[in-house]
């Protein structure tokens, strides 16, 4: 196994083991293990015994060709479809089978991919029905003011019905929403999606936050490069089956995965070394769990 | 035409409007959240007047006291309802399948008050029924004024259930996107059911006004359910003010032109002006309308 | 109708005026503008690029052009021809075709059907009663874009059932199967698989050297700048720059305004579908 | 779902099988009235024939632009008193003229749908199902208050001039021509082109815009049609019938119960509506007439419907396709070899194996 | 009267649909005529079993149960069913098999205009309805006549034709008409047409409806509006228990209703039709309705008319029905015209009294039976 996705766990999160080095198993447990898992929509099966699992504290992302099942996936951990066989295991407690919403409550927020905003309220009413299973009124105004500061179109159209933004703002709200929680494990379905280059930039630099400060992301990316160097963890998923795991890196530069689902030649996404990126990530803020200290997952 | 009759007419129809949005306020409810033409609200409406004339025939019990209890046994009903029939409609021809679905009930339920009651004329009877107010050189019939009373009532408490509540929030992002309501932690198969059981628990209040100011069989339903229909649209589905404005609008229109035209021609004429102001605004006057092409 | 509809050959470029020409076009929604004076030039037979901020107006000028939204101000021509608050199937008859940038597809029918649909402009319209759903040559030929696509398996498949990308890639498909002399196309590469969009940037040019015009939203730097032949940048809702994508790229307007100057970060998400252009 | 992607169910799979089964019912349908002549059971076909006509044109408007009608009664009681009123009128003696007189109604009835399609088709769905209910108000109070229409009077039509003990034979016949006629629209309009723009606007409307679909037209052309052959079996309910009410003319429960044969069957299909007009007709007629419970023949009659909704609610001819299809496998296998060749498609046959670029296709192709 | 086999009489009922109530009436007149017959050894010997098929209140369905009745189950003879609206079809089948169609409850004038020549209708043709009434409006002297008069009326075959001769008759008496309308059937809401009425203060008010619900709903917005006209009538429902239960006994008192048979009719067949019912079903007198009457009094005269001729031959029936012979009924006597019509149908006036207790026979003022009139109409009580 690579070291370089185990820096990044071992250094930022205060809680596991540190000491940076030793293998990613090693050090961090599985937050999510998805075994054998079958699940489709009324016909067959789109995920035929996909098996792979997230460790505590990484950012995993899987890659794969259009329709391979990584929303299917995504959409079976938060309970939103059924599985039919296997098992979903979060936090050594099988999940599946639950409510979305129970399964919200032990932590697991979900982005999806589809444009997923109640189109006729407010941005404002939006982000903060993020925090809908937080009765604390005072804690959801406080996160709002945290979202609102780091996205600022959530403020600036915070009167303005969420339905008549344009497609990146939405998904920029979207993804505003599902920091109004304060989870264990975050599934991002394509989070740049539509996004322009800075907005996106923002929005990675705000993955690797949460990630830093302590929640375990799932990321799915059609921006594959861009993901895969920001993970510490990659998944290839092909036709509903795990094709390939390994480190973030491992995956990147993987030939084969390269030229079928990257775009070709990998020597481009070789010059930036992943020890670069981590550095950038001491060097930005690194945000204390100010506001997020409530937990409400119950 | 004596400008006296004319007010009259109007005054007629702002109390008939709020019984009419008194049995409309449940269909809104329904309509917007579950996005279902609910043909059953006719004889959910009937069913309440039933329930008010058996508490008072059998037990004495006054009619608007008796709402403690038909309002929550027609709570349950709703729940039951939606549980065992609407909740399995699937997204694809959800109009026709709810119509459908509801005339069903309709005719079920139709046919067991039937059986128990037979197709007699019943009508509810109070002290109040037959009096009136006497305001401004205007008799104002007791029972109507306390309707219209009880609809502003219960219109304002839904309204503030909606807007005002956990559950109403939850009721409202379930109707705008039941994928994303699901992921931010909203039950949205209880919420459906509680929607549709409040729809028809309204409805029983609806039930003892309708029950009161005329008599009904188990058939009278179906007159209703068009006029109701209507109303809906008009205001904006989903729109709880808007049932109000809805029935209004409805019923001075027909009011007015009954008294200084001809009763034959009102409802022609107010199904004409309710084409007219759909054609102008196709989400009804509070609607609220898809926002943008993308 | 009939007259566009027989133009088949490419006119040179640079020759007459442009395909498509936008001219001080504004829009606002209550207090928002979202365009605020918007005018742009469509060369026939390029490739151009339509990039900015998000909420910058791309969309809504998209549904200006082709007649989902009205203009409170400005004028469009297409060819020369004023098509300003055209109806939409008006505009598509015109030779428009465009796609969505949040996917439209018809969910309850076939793949295929999805794409039947579209192979009919040059068609009176009530020959579409006597007629069968596709004949032979269309059938075959959506067959075909949908192979290229990666959808040939899934034909028969309600559209409903469709990742995310493969809608993307059907509504793609079924554009190009309506075979249009400009295409309007709103974020096609997002959510699409990088491998495909380098594909995907092979056929737009192959359609282009038939003579094809394009008019292409997009945030993928890499493939905006490999493929256009001109991009302009838009920014709170009216064009900033038009010119060839090196220009546009150093313009230090449109690196504030879209780009973005810190570029320390660029490794993140520059590259995104990245070298996918051909580059 | 997959084997009805046209959302319509594909009959039988092997053309020789199909050929046999339609050939199957036009022999059954041109026998009955030979081998049931009793006239209780030819009135009872009578009426399933207008009920599997009526159920069929509404199914190729509601059932395929997704717009639910629910005052095609208009039409039907359009075509009803036209043909009643021309028959008194130019006091026509009830012979066989009545019948095109019936088809004169109908066409009257299409040029009624003209106007309330140009309002009622600007609104969508839900509006539009209350628009369609407040129209047929408006026709059955017109119907009632009109002097020409002889207002709650009705109208009398001449009797029949056909002898007592074959008077239903005529009936059946014209209504037996209607049905194939009706039955032939639709299964042209499935394979049409117009259809298929039917069925986008049923998905998407405006999406179905920009790729040059004339919404407009499609919605209007189609929703006229099938008021023409609803409005052609009124016609021939009045001369039936022999005597027409506002009421029962312009009847409120008409199109739910329409809409309820459509779905039965299975909405959007061909055989879905025939089946259901024949069989909830048939089974109506003949429950009334044997057994009688009185209202528990109501609740009866819901409670079997719910079950239906319940357990079926595709409808019948779909869930029974895909009982069959899971349980028979040699019918399953011969669906799945014929289901590239969609008719209408002809030869074309779309290769469902190798995708060009390898990569692509990686996706999952179905099994 | 033993050997023969039974005779069927066929008909048809509205069990379920609009008409179910007056269907369910129509069933126990029907029921107790044939209990009667067969009591005093049947038809022509034959002991009558009667066959009762439902029409849901739809013409579609009643058509086919005469279809079926006559050639599946071949009966003998038919009676006809509840409504003018389903007579017509009902008679058209008959006709196309050679039936008379002898019924109670199809009087609107629609029925006699085309032609048909087997109906036979036994009660008293719908438009003479309020005609004593406004006779004896017309008879009163000068001073005590009233002088404006409101008619309004339900857009029914029933109830509209019941107007227009008696507004004639007033209006030829000095009578002003000053509020006439039509209603649709429909309509659920009387309050603004109430209230015009009471606006225009008139001395007689008519309403003409089929069902109770809408003369209550009026009478109810006239207690409201403390409107009190001097002749109230309703053209039904005013003697049902529903009506006085809705409005209050005291509320009712002086309102009037025409009807061709009550209760208390003195006529010794009448009586001994009212004793059977209550023997049969129980119940006090008053809540027999005229419908169950009617339904009995059709039986009677099929039953007569085929005594007369002695066999089952339909067309012999009908040509004694048309021969002009006087059928005695408990309805009163039955004599038909060429249309079919019953010519010397009885229309009595009925009027609640006694605060709402009594509901008496007013008219004809000739008849010995009739009880004097209250007034004007007294005051509304609440
Ligand atoms: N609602 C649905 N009904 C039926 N099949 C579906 C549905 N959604 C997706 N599928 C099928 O399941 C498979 C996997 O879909 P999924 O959305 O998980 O893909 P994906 O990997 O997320 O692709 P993309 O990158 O395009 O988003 C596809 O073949 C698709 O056709
Ligand atoms: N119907 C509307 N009501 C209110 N605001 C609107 C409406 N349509 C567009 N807008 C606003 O206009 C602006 C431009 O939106 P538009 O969708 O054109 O942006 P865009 O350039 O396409 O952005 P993106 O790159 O995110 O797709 C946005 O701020 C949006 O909120
Ligand atoms: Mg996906
Ligand atoms: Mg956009």
């Amino acid at each position: 196994m690579a070291a370089e996705g185990v820096a990044l766990g071992g250094r930022v999160v205060p809680t596991a083991g540190s000491g940076g080095g030793g293998a990613t198993d090693r050090d961090l447990g599985d937050l999510l293990r998805v075994e054998e898992v079958v699940a489709g929509y009324g016909g067959g099966d789109v995920l035929k015994g996909t098996t792979f699992s997230v460790p505590e504290h990484s950012i995993t992302c899987i890659v794969g060709p259009n329709g391979a099942g990584k929303s299917t996936v995504s959409a079976t951990i938060s309970g939103v479809l059924p599985i039919r066989l296997g098992r979903i295991v979060f936090d050594g407690e099988v999940v599946s089978g639950r409510k979305p919403r129970e399964v919200l409550q032990r932590g697991i927020v979900q982005v999806p991919q589809n444009h997923s905003l109640f189109r006729k309220m407010t941005v404002r009413e939006n982000v903060e029905f993020g925090a809908f299973l937080v009765r604390d009124r005072r804690v959801v105004r406080q996160r709002y003011e945290r979202v609102a500061e780091l996205f600022p179109i959530v403020a600036e159209r915070a009167d303005a019905k969420a339905g008549s933004l344009s497609g990146g703002q939405q998904r920029l709200v979207e993804f505003a929403r599902c920091m109004m929680l304060d989870p264990r494990l975050a599934i991002l379905d394509e989070p740049s999606l539509g996004l322009d280059p800075q907005v996106a930039r923002t929005v990675f630099r705000t993955i690797r936050r949460m990630h830093e400060a302590g929640v375990t992301i799932l990321l799915v990316e059609q921006n594959a490069r861009a993901a895969l160097r920001l993970s510490t963890h990659g998944v290839v998923l092909e036709s509903g089956r795990v094709r390939l795991t390994g480190s973030g890196r491992e995956i990147l530069e993987h030939p084969e995965i390269g030229r079928l689902y990257l775009g070709g030649g990998t020597e481009e996404g070789a010059d930036v070394p992943a020890g670069e990126v981590d550095g950038k990530v001491e060097e930005g803020e690194v945000r204390a769990r100010t506001a997020t200290t409530e937990e409400d997952h119950g | 035409m004596s400008a006296g009759t004319l007010e009259m007419a109007v005054i007629d129809g702002i109390l008939t409007g709020g019984v009419y949005a008194l049995m409309a306020a449940g269909l809104t409810l329904i309509f917007g959240v579950l996005d279902m033409i609910n043909i059953a609200q006719g004889i959910f409406v009937v069913l309440g007047s039933y329930a008010s004339y058996v508490l008072e025939r059998d037990a004495g019990i006054g009619l608007f006291l008796g709402l403690l209890i038909t309002v929550p046994g027609m709570f349950l009903l709703g729940a039951f309802v939606e549980w065992a029939f609407i909740r399995r409609l699937g997204q694809h021809n959800r109009v026709t399948m709810s119509i459908l679905v509801t005339y069903a009930v309709t005719i079920v339920i139709e046919g067991l008050l039937l059986l128990k009651f037979g197709s007699n004329y019943q009508s509810l009877s109070a002290s109040y029924v037959t009096q009136s107010f006497h305001v401004l050189g205007h008799y104002l019939p007791e029972i109507y004024v306390y309707g219209f009373a009880l609809a502003v009532g219960c219109l304002v408490l839904l309204y503030l259930v909606l807007f005002r509540t956990r559950l109403g929030t939850s009721v409202r992002a379930a109707m705008d996107n039941r994928l994303a309501a699901q992921l931010v932690g909203v039950d949205v198969k209880r919420v459906a059911t509680i929607t549709f059981a409040i729809g028809v628990g309204v409805t029983a209040a609806g039930g003892m006004v309708f029950g009161a100011v005329q008599p009904f069989t188990p058939n009278s339903g179906y007159d209703l359910i068009s006029r109701l229909l209507t109303i809906v649209v008009l205001g904006g589905l989903g729109s709880v003010g808007g049932a109000l404005l809805g029935a209004v609008v409805m019923v001075v229109v027909e009011d007015v032109i009954s008294v200084v035209w001809s009763p034959t021609w009102a409802p022609v004429i107010y199904f004409a002006v309710l084409a007219l102001v759909l054609l102008l605004r196709p989400q009804g006057i509070f609607g609220q309308r898809e926002v943008r092409a993308q | 109708m009939r007259k566009t509809a027989v133009r088949q050959s490419p006119s040179p470029v640079g020759q007459a005026g442009p395909l498509l020409e936008v001219q001080g076009v504004t829009r606002s929604f209550g207090g928002v503008r979202a365009l605020t004076g918007a005018s742009l030039a469509v060369p026939r037979g390029r490739i151009c690029g339509l990039i900015g901020p998000n909420g910058s107006g791309k969309t809504t000028l998209f549904n200006i052009i082709t007649g989902y939204e009205r203009a409170d101000a400005g004028r469009v021509r297409l060819d020369g021809k004023e098509v300003t608050g055209l109806a939409p199937e008006r505009i598509f008859a015109m030779g428009v075709g465009r796609t969505f940038q949040i996917t439209r597809i018809f969910a309850r029918l076939s793949v295929l059907d999805n794409m039947l649909i579209a192979t009919q402009r040059r068609e009176r319209w009530w020959r579409s009663m006597l007629r069968g759903a596709g004949s032979a040559e269309e059938v075959e030929r959506a067959m075909e874009l949908l192979r290229f696509v990666g959808l040939a398996g899934h034909a028969r498949a309600l559209a409903g059932e469709l990742s995310y990308g493969q809608r993307k890639l059907l509504e793609l498909a079924y554009v190009l199967v309506a075979d249009p002399e400009l295409l309007m196309l709103d974020e096609p590469a997002g959510g699409v698989n990088p491998t495909l969009i380098g594909q995907l940037a092979e056929r737009i040019r192959e359609l282009n050297e038939q003579g094809k015009t394009f008019l292409i939203v997009e945030h993928n730097m890499e493939l905006v700048m490999s493929l256009c032949d001109q991009v302009s940048v838009m920014s709170f809702g009216s064009v900033l720059v038009t010119g060839p994508p090196e220009e546009v790229r150093a313009d230090p307007r449109v690196l504030e305004a879209y780009l973005g100057l810190d570029d320390e970060e660029d490794d993140l998400v520059e590259s995104g579908g990245g070298t996918s252009g051909g580059r | 779902m997959s084997a009805s992607s046209f959302g319509l169910t594909r009959w039988g799979t092997a053309k020789g099988r199909r050929l046999g089964g339609i050939l199957l019912a036009l022999a059954v349908l041109a026998m009955f009235p030979v081998v049931f002549p009793n006239a209780t059971v030819t009135t009872i076909a009578v009426y399933c024939l207008m009920y599997m006509a009526m159920a069929t044109a509404w199914n190729t408007f509601s059932g395929f632009s997704g717009y639910v009608s629910l005052g095609h009664a208009v039409f039907f009681g359009t075509g009803a008193y036209t043909t009643a009123l021309m028959a008194t009128h130019l006091r026509l003696a009830g012979g066989y003229d009545l019948f095109g007189v019936a088809i004169l109604g109908g066409l009257v009835a299409g040029v009624a749908a003209v106007p309330i399609g140009i309002v009622a088709l600007r609104t969508r769905r839900h509006t539009f199902v209350v628009i369609t209910i407040a129209v047929f108000f408006i026709f059955q109070l017109v119907a009632t208050n009109l002097s020409f229409t002889q207002g709650s009077e009705g109208v009398v039509l001449p009797s029949g001039q056909f002898s007592a003990s074959t008077y239903n034979d005529p009936f059946y016949g014209f209504l037996a021509l209607v049905l194939l006629g009706t039955v032939a629209y639709a299964v042209g309009l499935r394979r049409s082109r117009f259809g298929l723009q039917l069925l986008a606007i049923r998905d998407d409307e405006d999406r179905a815009r920009s790729l040059g679909v004339k919404v407009w037209r499609v919605k209007l052309l189609s929703y006229c049609f099938s008021a023409v052959l609803v409005g052609v079996v009124g016609g021939v309910w009045a001369f039936f019938v022999g005597q027409i009410y506002p009421q029962f003319a312009f009847d409120p429960t008409f199109d739910v119960t329409i809409a309820l044969m459509a779905f039965i069957g299975g909405l959007g299909t061909i055989a879905g509506p025939i089946l259901g007009g024949l069989v909830l007709e048939g089974l109506q007629r003949y429950l009334i007439l044997t057994v009688s419970i009185q209202n528990l023949y109501l609740v009866i009659y819901g409670a079997l419907f719910l079950a239906v909704i319940v357990l079926m609610p595709d409808g019948v001819v779909p869930t029974l396709g895909r009982f069959l299809r899971r349980h028979g496998a040699v019918i399953g296998l011969q669906r799945l070899r014929g289901r590239g060749a969609r008719e209408g498609l002809g030869a074309a046959e779309p290769t469902v194996a190798a995708p060009t670029g390898a990569p692509l296709e990686v996706g999952g192709g179905r099994r | 009267a033993a050997g023969k086999g039974p005779v069927t009489v066929g008909t048809s009922l509205s069990l379920t649909g609009d008409f179910a109530a007056n269907g369910e009436s129509f069933v126990r007149g029907y029921t107790l005529w044939a209990e009667d017959v067969n009591a005093h050894g049947g038809l022509l010997g034959h002991k009558v079993v009667l066959k009762i098929l439902d029409d849901d209140s739809s013409p579609t369905q009643v058509a086919t149960n005469y279809e079926d009745l006559i050639t599946a189950d071949h009966v003998p003879l038919i009676v006809g069913p509840f409504s003018s609206l389903l007579t017509v079809p009902a008679a058209k089948v008959a006709a196309r098999y050679g039936y008379a169609m002898v019924e109670g409850a199809g009087g609107a004038p629609a029925v006699f205009s085309y032609g048909l020549d087997n109906v036979f209708d036994v009660s008293y043709p719908v438009k003479e309805g309020v005609v004593p009434i406004a006779q004896w409006i017309a008879s009163m002297p000068k001073s005590e006549r009233p002088t404006t008069a409101a008619y309004v009326t339900s857009n029914n075959i029933f109830a509209e034709p019941q107007i227009a001769p008696a507004q004639k008759i007033m209006e030829a008496a000095g009578v002003k008409t000053v509020y006439n309308q039509v209603f649709p059937t429909e309509t659920t809401d009387f309050t603004p047409l109430a209230d015009a009425i009471a606006a225009t203060n008139a001395q007689v008010v008519i309403v003409s409806t089929t069902s109770v619900s809408k003369v209550i709903a009026f009478v109810k917005d006239f207690i409201t509006q403390h409107y009190n006209p001097k002749i109230l009538v309703g053209t039904s429902g005013v003697g049902e228990s529903a009506f006085i239960s809705a409005v209050g006994a005291c509320n009712a008192n002086g309102i009037i209703q025409p009807n061709g048979w009550y209760d208390g009719y003195d006529n010794p067949l009448s009586k001994a039709f009212v004793a059977a019912y209550l023997k049969k079903y129980g119940g006090s007198p008053s809540t027999i309705t005229g419908s169950s009457a009617e339904a009995y009094s059709t039986g009677e005269v099929l039953a007569q008319a085929v005594q007369a001729v002695g066999s089952f031959n339909q067309k012999k029936i009908i040509a004694y029905l048309h021969s002009g012979h006087v059928f005695q009924t408990i309805q009163g006597p039955v004599k038909f015209n060429a249309k079919g019509e019953n010519t010397d149908g009885l229309v009595f006036g009925f009027q609640w009294q006694d605060n709402g207790t009594k509901y008496v026979q007013i008219l004809p003022r000739n008849n010995p039976q009739s009880v004097a009139p209250l007034y004007p109409k007294p005051a509304f009580c609440s």
